[in-house]
């Protein structure tokens, strides 16, 4: 797991298996630098990620959720045809674009 | 009787052993040759049933969580136990997005991923008795059955 | 406590599960942060036991196998036990090149290879009760213990 | 699992895994492959081989016993670290060489 804070701006770097385990480090560490950094937009890089339950979605809504009160937007890279099957079933993608390349 | 398996894994209820639980499963099922996304399908079943055990039986103490899994055929059957808490409305509790720990970031979409993942899914509990989650997936059978609405 | 962990893995005596065996074990120790090599020998530990149960004490009928395994700091254990036929004369089938199978192509290594890799081997049989292996490894101790002349 | 008879020579590509459960069956196939095509040479060619137990010792006995009766020999090759250990531990590098390329 890997954060980097660029301006108003978390990408955080997820690590190859998001079950409930990991979870539970992503929040507490992004939540902590959201707050520290005036963060208005997060970023999930899904380039190492090769598994995902629903603690993972769990993770995103709670950092939209956080994320949206402040006016900002989260989003999805380097999602595998896995990850992206996973977040459109869980409806994620109704609140999160996917993007194919970095912006 | 030529063609059945049969395994028991019984073991701690820590986070840790989440990742433990999957690849046992998964390791088990490979005389089935399933495909890459079958082995996936099953690991993310096997890992929605024993963080609720870990989560909400268990409610985070140390206990023992047990796995019991056949192959008959082309078909898998999982059953994941713990003893804890048990629910009180098990039909409430499978309604997609349907959860009692928001403040645990959980998303209420546990037994939605075990359904659709799964051919079959079953839960018997009871209050301070305990849980068993019943799932069974046939093996190559060239489905296509993915939900691509969101729940 | 805190630093512990345990499983019970019971399985089907049938080659295929050897490796679903040796799987199975190296994923619960990784925990400990084990180098390839030690996984390795720890698999090929496992595998020989396992080997032992399916082909000596259960001459190929389908039986139970049991594995117990445990961490405790840095120290994994393992505990393999069958059922099955027993041994007469522990202290003879352990001697490195002594089989009763030699038709079968066995070597009479399995023992050899569990105390080359392994920290810790203990045979605990009694004929027509069954065998139990008990094996201990500490990891991460920057061992090089390697028994590079022949047995 | 792969078998290549040229001439008098049987070279066997072993499989990734080589334990009790595949063994069976190399002993079996090579062993009517000898016989049919009057082998004096067995090459045991490890490149895909990460794993080995006494029971891959045992197929390389056996099948030096029976190539030995017969004025042959075994021999191994492209085997890895770990291999070329477990095949000196056991002792069987006394009856076979291990050859760094193909012969
Ligand atoms: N093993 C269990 N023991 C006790 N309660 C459980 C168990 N599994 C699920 N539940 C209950 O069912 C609810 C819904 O579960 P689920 O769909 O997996 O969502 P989530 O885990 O995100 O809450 C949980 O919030 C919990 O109240
Ligand atoms: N689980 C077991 N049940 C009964 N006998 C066993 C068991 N394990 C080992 N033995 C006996 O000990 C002997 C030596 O075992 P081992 O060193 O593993 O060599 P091998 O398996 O090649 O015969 C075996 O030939 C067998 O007679």
């Amino acid at each position: 797991m890997k954060y980097e804070v660029q301006e108003n701006c978390l990408t955080i770097f997820l690590p190859g298996e998001l079950d409930h385990h990991n979870a539970e480090e992503i929040r507490k560490r992004s939540d902590y630098l959201i707050d520290q950094n005036h963060i208005r937009y997060v970023i999930f890089d899904f380039t190492d990620t090769t598994f995902m339950d629903s603690s993972g979605i769990g993770v995103i809504m709670g950092r939209y959720k956080r994320i949206y009160m402040l006016g900002g937007e989260v989003c999805a890279v380097h999602t595998s045809e896995r990850m992206k099957k996973i977040l459109t079933m869980s409806g994620v993608t109704r609140i999160m674009q996917i993007y194919e390349e970095d912006r | 009787m030529e063609n059945t398996n049969e395994m028991e894994l019984i073991f701690d209820s820590r986070s840790a052993n989440e990742s433990f639980a999957r690849v046992t499963v998964a390791s088990f099922m490979t005389s089935l040759n399933p495909t890459l996304e079958e082995v996936s399908d099953v690991k993310t079943a096997v890992s929605e049933a024993v963080t609720n055990a870990i989560i909400h039986g268990y409610e985070n103490e140390v206990h023992n969580i047990r796995i019991h899994c056949k192959t008959k055929g082309q078909t898998l059957y999982v059953e994941i136990s713990d003893q804890g808490k048990g629910i009180e409305d098990v039909k409430q509790a499978m309604e997609p997005l349907f959860t009692t720990r928001p403040e645990l970031d959980r998303s209420g979409m546990g037994f939605s991923f075990m359904e659709a993942f799964m051919d079959l899914l079953e839960v018997e509990s009871e209050v301070g008795k305990g849980t068993t989650v019943k799932m069974a997936k046939t093996i190559g059978k060239g489905r296509k059955l993915w939900i691509t609405q969101s729940l």
